[in-house]
């Protein structure tokens, strides 16, 4: 049998050639490229954790169009893999008084339509940006001014000073300030950008773009990376191939058989249950990216019973285990860590406090017993389950039984996503279309931190979806964006910490690692939250 | 009457069938179809093999013909010898060499036994195709000339014409050019004139007649109408149940039937004679129809068309007690003025009388009431009974929608049932228990538990087996004079017609073209089409119930 | 005939009026929300509501269903909510690997099938009859996406002589179309082969019994040319009849086979827009599979006088 | 009534006197269809009694295990017990099977008479018939499930939906075919009113297509759920169906085929019964059919 296949093998490799080479002359014919030399064009295919939709990474959250974000785009500002803001675009200096942030755009960089990236282009880009993210909401609530004073140079003056203002300017996640030209970032921060021209190291090329099934990027041949070695989204952005093709597949198996016979060279999620398929190649590495990964979380709408009272809520949160929810989750313990920190553990500001339950397999009982003292009157506890999100169907099936152990009257309801997505805007009582507890994934980078993790906002219908009215939260987020050292920092973001657990604005269920699988082939890849593509070359 | 009266004493013995006994596949113990089966038929002879539905005629010549249905009948036993062979020990290979060019067959339905996606031309060619090598032009002026001999007229049209495109009697006339192109020893006609119309009849026996002259060939003719036989048989076989009952001579059969069963058969056939007209006391119409008129208009607004006037200025009236026969051909319209006249389709134009009121005009819902003055009974026995209610049920449904009490309708049903002459138990059994005859009887106590003034047949007796059709006929006349009841008598069959009506209207072309008595009509037609029916008629000059020449004529 | 043509197109307006009033209608009295796909996770109620106004979700519905009607009827089908993309275009960029797929699986299937049936039908009753039936009935008994998962296994990764997954073009050669086509087309035509051929078979044993078949055997004809001369083609109008209505089912099958082995497809297209409920996309694509199927369905009666001279229109 | 029919001739009333051939011989094929479509059922009505495990209950130790004497044949990425699982399945599974074809049927049967009968209403009827069946019934069934949320009655109603249609001209064409039928016209002749032809008389007619349809109806709708399952838009995961066991269980398809192995098993075999019988209905009901085979 074996030798057949060998054989097949070989067979195979001689068709595949001689396709390769019609294919390649088709190619040749079609566009003239005839001068270079096929052979050499490097193409990665890599197939993403989702299908490509939105290419407008500023107007929505969805990682992939950040990712996307980040091949064709460029900031200003990038956190390295210590949490240290450093230039990237531009360098900058602040003001003794902490107020006035000036930024120096570095030479060389152009938009690839050729025209110079420009200090109107950042002033408009970060303008737009400010619309949209939370964080960017903040800076603009204490600015003054931010106005481009010459080609180059960019003057942010704030009323009060603003100590994480280069964190979130350069922070990897959710919402990055791209740079758009000015003609694009001037349009509304509510509708999505038609014209995709960027300064980044990759150009998108609009013709092959197929909405959520493939994505095509050039090489930016103008695109002058900055000195140094690349610590993820800083440092230096040096493309080594010619193309980069994002794919989707639906079906995760499809996925593994693909780089597994080489059709494919990258995936950046592989399901954990899936990787023992994985492994008996020789061909293949499997490996984590970054050792953040994602944090799981639940959410209680704070409008309704049973969940508007603090106690039902301990309750609720008491009964839960992390270990139970990532063992079924992710269920090798090698990807999935028990953590109670709600930044996530592995940061700056982790702190455990409060979350002895939680990372001790639940308290059963104890959820029992202060169900019991809160009145519980076996009002239904509306749980949302999405069916076709994978990374997100077990932990409702597992707090679903947790809770009815504890005595609550669960009615989990099964629903797909983009219901789930819709149905939790609502503020109806959950009988009537709203609802009292779901479940999602955050990035660690996404929630490190009390500026930009969405569930601490106290401000009740403003506030994210389960809308708390907690002022004390709010006190608490002030005082953190006063603190202008690490330490105050670390202490303010430990009392949030503390009093997360005690109102349970939201319940951190641990932290889980998606390892991504690549083919041997691909060398230089570079550990990141976000799978980059630059400093990438592939050996054939 | 002239029979045929040759002899075959020195002719050759075209096919010898010994025995042949025929089983019900899978099911040895089972009555066989055919009971050791003996005939021989001779070169130019015409033998006739007469019997009922069910007696086993189609079967023995699907036996010769080796197509007897695979896997659910079989040979048993026997021997059919043609050419020195034994046709039901060939192979598959062998017998269809067999097929076409020496023993050639034609069947009931024109219509059907035609493949209607096939040109006619290329349908008659691939005979020659599959048995003969000839070059195309060769071929062609064959096909040509045997449409010639079978006097089809613009041959080189019909050469081209698709089945659907030619008359039932275009059809048969191609069925028979394709069986005879070869020139086969030997022709099996089975029931080919059965759905034809008299006149068509006539034209297509006078044709066998003429090829089977001119080629010598041997014909075995399978009918049911004694009519048929007495016209072109040399020699007649009476089947029933499997068995030959009775061969003879034609002569010598009809006149000196030896069988009881052949008798019956015999006297079951209705005269041509008609029953006289009684003249009588002035009796109370109880349907009259005038002016009445029925166009359909097959056009859309996209294509015009002519409309099709399906009947015509039909005017008539029926008296109680009497019987009003309409005799006409397929497509005379004759069934339109019946279904007319029970409002199952609307009329265009004209008026019906019934009982006093006119029909033609009311709604359906103002017409219910009014239904139990006139009933209906339908042609084919086997689909005008609800085959999921019991023989009761359908009596009463009549009396139960004229508000009438349950308990009494079925006493009623019950008396009904002796009147037709069925058993009292029929009452709780289902229609496919019976026969066709009996069915038709309990249709006919159906129509009569409406006590209705007037009955329509159409085509009442035409599905029926003779001897059944008989008995019928017989029931019809008891009950009118039991109940004086008017009948509207619909049908295609002159001799059924003379049997019952008092008067006969001729239809043509949707058109009444004669209405007189029946006597007058029958014996002095007037019409030429009425004249050209009577001639078309077979065996007219025969009385068989008598084993006679019919002394009128 | 022409006359004909014309009536059966004007008798598709009020079907495809009424099928695009009940996608509209149904797409929008139930729950879901563009908006929230676009914005993803962090957005405020807020910000959804800008959204959605510069969406022109918040207009009232019959203001939506006038414009997007004014857009059809100016060969418009509208641009994708959530990609901003013309729908045309991506419709465009996704029907040709559906449609090479689904003709090649159409054309196996009759390959396959007919023969199969003619001769579960001349066969009646013996073990060549009842095997077809079997794989007939079989053939509707398994889940698509099963039957694909067993393809691959076995002849992508046990047997390797086929890739796994992809779409390539006929045009890039054929053996790349067929190599990655053959599969899906095979998974693809297990059900429609099981359809044609039972319905072949049934078409085929009623014909049978014709007695213009009895007239054929009565010639001497061979037994070849009394099946496929004189019975097929009366056989086929319900054949035909079949495969047109099958295609509703292929519609079923492609969707589930695109996902397997992940072609880009407008089956995977429409899955994704009614999950991100993208309305111009599902609008558009029910009303253009709707549209072809009526279509269809008028080339497939339109070939009935081809096969059936009695056949006028 | 006079007499009381016999059993066979109840069997006579619902299948018409064409119907039930005499000296019909029935083969393994149904005998067999109906003991494993009896067995299926019989598991299903005793689901819980022969489950050893709670089909819900789930335990992160032990994800995937292979069968044992606790699992006999093995959990699933849950850890809950398969088998349990797939005998519960067998249970929603028939449920939305049998619920969409009396569904379908009813309300098929209904217009299907209206439709037949009166000429004003059926050309807008089947209008809105043409146009449900123009609309691909697998998108249409996925989009009303996305959107009125994966219970069991919206896969019901979304299977429906799209089958209606189909009984609708089924039944239309035997009423259309029937009204001709001379016992019929006998019917109006004898004053019977059109609701009462429409119900005793055509009525009875539809019975026997409509069982077979129905046969058929089951089994497709209990694979539309299987295939809506696979899309992401099935019933909740907690509730067991076949079809979701086997989504659920499609991406360890090569690890652990048992995932998909056993109620694509299950699945196969129920609708291989339910065909089995179908064709075996179909070819005794079908009076064409009958006539060539004697």
């Amino acid at each position: 049998m074996l030798r057949i296949r060998e054989t097949l093998n070989q067979f195979r490799g001689h068709t595949r050639g001689a396709v390769t080479g019609i294919m390649a002359a088709a190619l040749l014919a079609g566009t003239g490229m005839a001068t270079q030399a096929l052979a050499q064009e490097k193409t990665i295919t890599a197939v993403m954790h989702s299908g490509l939709r939105v290419l407008d990474p500023i107007i929505t959250t969805a990682h992939i169009s950040r990712n996307h974000g980040y091949m064709i785009y460029d900031v200003l500002v990038a956190v390295d893999e210590n949490f240290e803001p450093q230039p990237q675009m531009a360098d900058w200096t602040i003001s003794d008084d902490n107020l006035t942030y000036t930024f120096t755009l570095r030479d060389g960089l152009k938009f690839h339509d050729g025209e110079p990236v420009t200090a109107a282009d950042a002033v408009a880009s970060l303008q737009r940006w400010g619309k949209r993210d939370s964080g960017g909401q903040l800076i603009f609530d204490v600015t003054e001014s931010l106005e481009a004073t010459d080609d180059k140079t960019i003057v942010w003056t704030l009323k009060e000073p603003f100590p994480a203002l280069l964190d979130t300017v350069g922070k990897q996640s959710a919402l990055p300030p791209f740079i758009m030209p000015e003609r694009v970032a001037s349009g509304s921060a509510d509708e999505a950008v038609t014209d995709y021209t960027g300064s980044g190291p990759f150009i998108f090329v609009e013709e092959e773009y197929q909405p959520g099934v493939s994505v095509t990027y050039r090489k930016n041949e103008d695109y002058v990376p900055r000195e140094g070695a690349p610590s993820w989204m800083a440092g230096g952005k040096e493309v080594k191939v010619d193309t980069v093709r994002w794919v989707t597949m639906p079906d995760a198996q499809t996925a593994i058989n693909a780089l597994l016979s080489g059709e494919i060279d990258y995936i950046e999620q592989v399901q954990i249950d899936l990787l023992p398929l994985l492994e008996a190649s020789e061909d293949v590495v499997v490996e984590t990216r970054d050792d953040l990964g994602y944090q799981t979380i639940g959410r209680m709408n704070f409008k309704h019973p049973p969940f508007d009272n603090q106690k039902i809520r301990q309750a609720a949160q008491m009964a839960l285990s992390q270990e139970d929810v990532l063992a079924t989750l992710i269920g090798n313990p090698q990807y999935y860590k028990v953590c109670g920190a709600i930044f996530g553990c592995g940061t700056p500001l982790a702190d455990e406090t409060g979350s002895e339950t939680l990372t001790s397999g639940g308290d059963i009982e104890g959820a029992k017993k202060l169900l019991e003292e809160a009145g519980y009157d076996n009002t239904p506890v509306v749980l949302m389950q999405p069916t076709d999100v994978v990374s997100l169907t077990a932990q409702p099936v597992v707090a679903a039984q947790a809770l009815r152990q504890a005595g609550f009257n669960v009615d989990m309801q099964a629903m797909d996503w983009q219901t789930l997505v819709t149905r939790r805007a609502s503020q109806a009582k959950p009988s009537e279309g709203g609802w009292n507890l779901f479940f999602t994934n955050w990035m660690v980078p996404e929630i490190n931190s009390p500026l930009i993790s969405p569930m601490l906002n106290g401000r009740g219908d403003d506030a994210w979806f389960g809308w708390p009215e907690d002022q004390k939260i709010e006190d608490l987020r002030a005082e953190f964006i006063k603190a202008d050292t690490p330490e105050k920092q670390k202490e303010v973001a430990s009392r949030i910490q503390a009093h997360n657990m005690e109102n349970v604005l939201y319940i951190p269920l641990g932290q889980y690692i998606m390892p991504q699988a690549r083919s041997t082939k691909l060398t230089g890849m570079i550990a990141s939250p976000v799978p980059v593509f630059w400093n990438v070359d592939k050996v054939e | 009457m002239k029979f045929k009266n040759r002899t075959f004493d020195d002719a050759e013995t075209v096919l010898d069938i010994r025995n042949l006994t025929v089983k019900l596949a899978g099911n040895e113990t089972a009555e066989p179809v055919l009971d050791r089966v003996s005939l021989k038929i001779r070169a130019g002879e015409t033998a006739c093999l007469v019997g009922e539905s069910g007696s086993g005629k189609s079967v023995t010549s699907l036996s010769v013909m080796g197509l007897l249905p695979k896997g659910s009948l079989v040979a048993t036993g026997g021997t059919i010898d043609m050419d020195g062979k034994d046709l039901l020990t060939l192979s598959p290979q062998a017998m269809r060499e067999m097929r076409a060019r020496r023993i050639s067959m034609i069947f009931q339905e024109p219509m059907t036994a035609l493949n209607p996606v096939m040109r006619v031309g290329d349908q008659i060619e691939e005979v020659l195709d599959t048995h003969a090598r000839l070059p195309g032009a060769e071929k062609r002026r064959r096909v040509l000339d045997i449409m010639d001999q079978v006097h089809l007229p613009e041959v080189e049209r019909i050469y081209r014409s698709y089945p659907h495109q030619l008359s039932g009697g275009q059809r048969q006339r191609i069925m028979i050019a394709m069986a005879l192109i070869l020139e086969p020893k030997l022709l099996i006609a089975d029931e080919p004139t059965t759905a034809l119309d008299v006149t068509t009849q006539q034209q297509i026996l006078s044709l066998i007649g003429e090829l089977q002259e001119k080629h010598g060939t041997a014909v075995l003719f399978i009918t049911h109408d004694m009519g048929v036989v007495a016209e072109i048989a040399d020699t007649v076989h009476v089947m029933r149940l499997g068995r030959i009952v009775e061969q003879a001579p034609v002569e010598t059969l009809l006149r000196h039937p030896q069988k009881d069963y052949t008798k019956k058969l015999l006297e079951a056939v209705p005269s041509l004679t008609p029953r006289p007209y009684q003249t009588g006391e002035e009796r109370e119409t109880v349907l009259r129809v005038s002016g009445l008129q029925k166009i359909y208009s097959t056009g859309t607004i996209f294509v015009r068309r002519e409309p099709t006037r399906a009947a015509t200025d039909v005017a008539f009236a029926v008296e109680r007690g009497r019987t009003l026969g309409i005799v006409g051909e397929s497509g005379s319209g004759k069934s339109t003025v019946a279904r007319c006249i029970m409002r199952l389709i609307d009329p265009t134009a004209g008026e019906v009388r019934v009982a006093g009121k006119e029909i033609a005009t009311l709604s359906r819902r103002e017409l219910r009431p009014l239904r139990k003055h006139i009933q209906i009974v339908f042609q084919d026995p086997f689909r005008s009974l609800n085959p999921r209610w019991t023989i009761g049920r359908s009596l009463i449904e009549g009396p139960l929608n004229l508000g009438e009490d349950k308990r009494k309708s079925l006493a009623r049903a019950a008396e009904l049932l002796a009147l037709v002459g069925l058993p009292e138990d029929a009452i709780g059994r289902y229609p496919h228990q019976f026969s066709g005859g009996q069915r038709q009887r309990v249709a006919i106590a159906r129509a009569i538990a409406m006590e209705p003034d007037v009955l329509v047949a159409d085509e009442a007796v035409s599905a029926l087996d003779v001897s059944v059709q008989a008995q019928v006929l017989e029931l019809l006349d008891s009950l009118q004079k039991k109940l004086g009841i008017a009948i509207l008598f619909i049908t295609h069959d002159l001799r059924v017609a003379a049997q019952i009506c008092d008067e006969v209207v001729v239809m043509q072309h949707g058109r009444i073209v004669e209405h007189d008595t029946a006597w007058n009509v029958l014996s002095n037609p007037q019409h030429a089409y009425t004249r050209s029916l009577i001639e078309a008629a077979p065996g007219r000059f025969w009385d068989f119930a008598n084993f006679r020449e019919l002394r009128s004529a | 005939m022409l006359g004909y043509i014309i009536r059966r197109i004007l008798a598709v307006i009020p079907v495809m009026v009424i099928v695009a009033v009940f996608v509209f209608l149904l797409l929008r009295l139930t729950p879901g929300d563009p908006a929230a796909i676009i914005a993803g996770d962090m957005a405020t109620p807020a910000q959804l509501e800008r959204i959605r106004t510069s969406l022109g979700l918040n207009d009232p519905l019959h203001v939506q269903f006038i414009t997007w009607v004014g857009l059809l009827l100016q060969g418009e089908l509208g641009t994708s909510l959530i990609s901003n993309t013309p729908v045309t275009s991506m419709i465009g960029q996704r029907i040709w690997p559906t449609f090479n797929i689904a003709v090649l699986t159409i054309v196996l299937s009759v390959l396959i099938a007919v023969p199969m049936g003619v001769l579960a039908a001349w066969r009646h009753r013996t073990w060549a009859d009842y095997a077809v039936m079997a794989f007939s009935v079989l053939g509707f008994s398994i889940p698509v996406f099963v039957i694909g998962y067993i393809f691959i296994q076995v002849f992508s990764l046990e047997l390797r002589w086929l890739p796994v997954q992809g779409y390539k073009a006929p045009s890039e050669g054929l053996w790349a179309f067929l190599s990655r086509a053959i599969l899906p087309c095979l998974t693809l035509a297990t059900i429609y082969v099981a359809l044609i051929a039972r319905m072949t078979r049934a078409s085929m044993l009623e014909v049978l019994g014709e007695d213009y078949i009895r007239t054929a055997r009565a010639k001497g004809v061979a037994e070849q040319i009394v099946l496929f001369r004189h019975a097929l083609r009366n056989a086929a109008v319900p054949i035909m009849t079949i495969i047109g209505t099958g295609f509703a089912l292929l519609i079923g099958g492609v969707v589930v086979t695109e996902s397997v082995f992940n072609i880009p497809g407008i089956g995977r297209l429409t899955v994704d827009a009614v999950l991100a409920r993208d309305y111009p996309v599902i609008q558009a694509m029910i009303l253009l599979t709707s549209a072809l199927y009526v279509f269809i369905n008028l080339v497939i009666d339109l070939s009935y006088t081809f096969f059936d001279p009695r056949i006028r229109y | 009534m006079a007499a009381t029919p016999e059993p066979a001739a109840r069997l006579q009333w619902l299948f018409g006197a064409v119907a039930l051939p005499r000296g019909w011989r029935m083969g393994a094929g149904p005998i067999i269809a109906a003991a494993v479509l009896g067995l299926i059922v019989l598991a299903a009505i005793f689901a819980p009694l022969i489950s050893p495990h709670d089909p819900m209950t789930m335990d992160a130790l032990q994800r995937l295990k292979g069968p044992s004497d606790t699992y006999l044949l093995g959990t699933d990425a849950y850890g809950r017990d398969l088998y349990s699982r797939v005998v519960t399945g067998a249970r929603v599974s028939l449920f939305i099977g049998i619920g969409a074809a009396f569904v379908s049927v009813l309300i098929g049967l209904m217009i299907g008479l209206v439709s037949g009968f009166f000429r004003l209403a059926d050309a807008v009827i089947m209008r809105i018939m043409d146009s449900l069946m123009a609309i691909p019934s697998i998108l249409l069934a996925i989009a009303l499930v996305a959107l009125n949320g994966p219970s069991i009655w919206s896969v019901i109603i979304a299977i429906t939906i799209p089958e209606i249609p189909r009984v609708v001209r089924l039944v239309r064409s035997v009423v259309l075919s029937v009204r001709e039928e001379p016992y019929v016209e006998a019917a109006i002749a004898l004053g019977s009113s059109m609701p009462k032809i429409l119900w005793q008389h055509l009525m009875p007619n539809t019975l026997a297509p409509l069982i077979v349809q129905a046969t058929y109806i089951c089994a497709s709708a209990i694979l539309t759920e299987a295939i809506l399952s696979f899309l992401g838009a099935g019933v909740s995961t907690e509730i067991p169906t076949w079809g979701n066991i086997m989504a659920e269980g499609r991406i360890y398809f090569q690890l652990k085929p048992s995932l998909i192995f056993w109620p694509g098993l299950m699945l196969s075999l129920c609708i291989l019964s339910i065909n089995l019988l179908g064709d075996t209905a179909r070819d005794l009901l079908d009076p064409r059919l009958k006539k060539r085979e004697g």
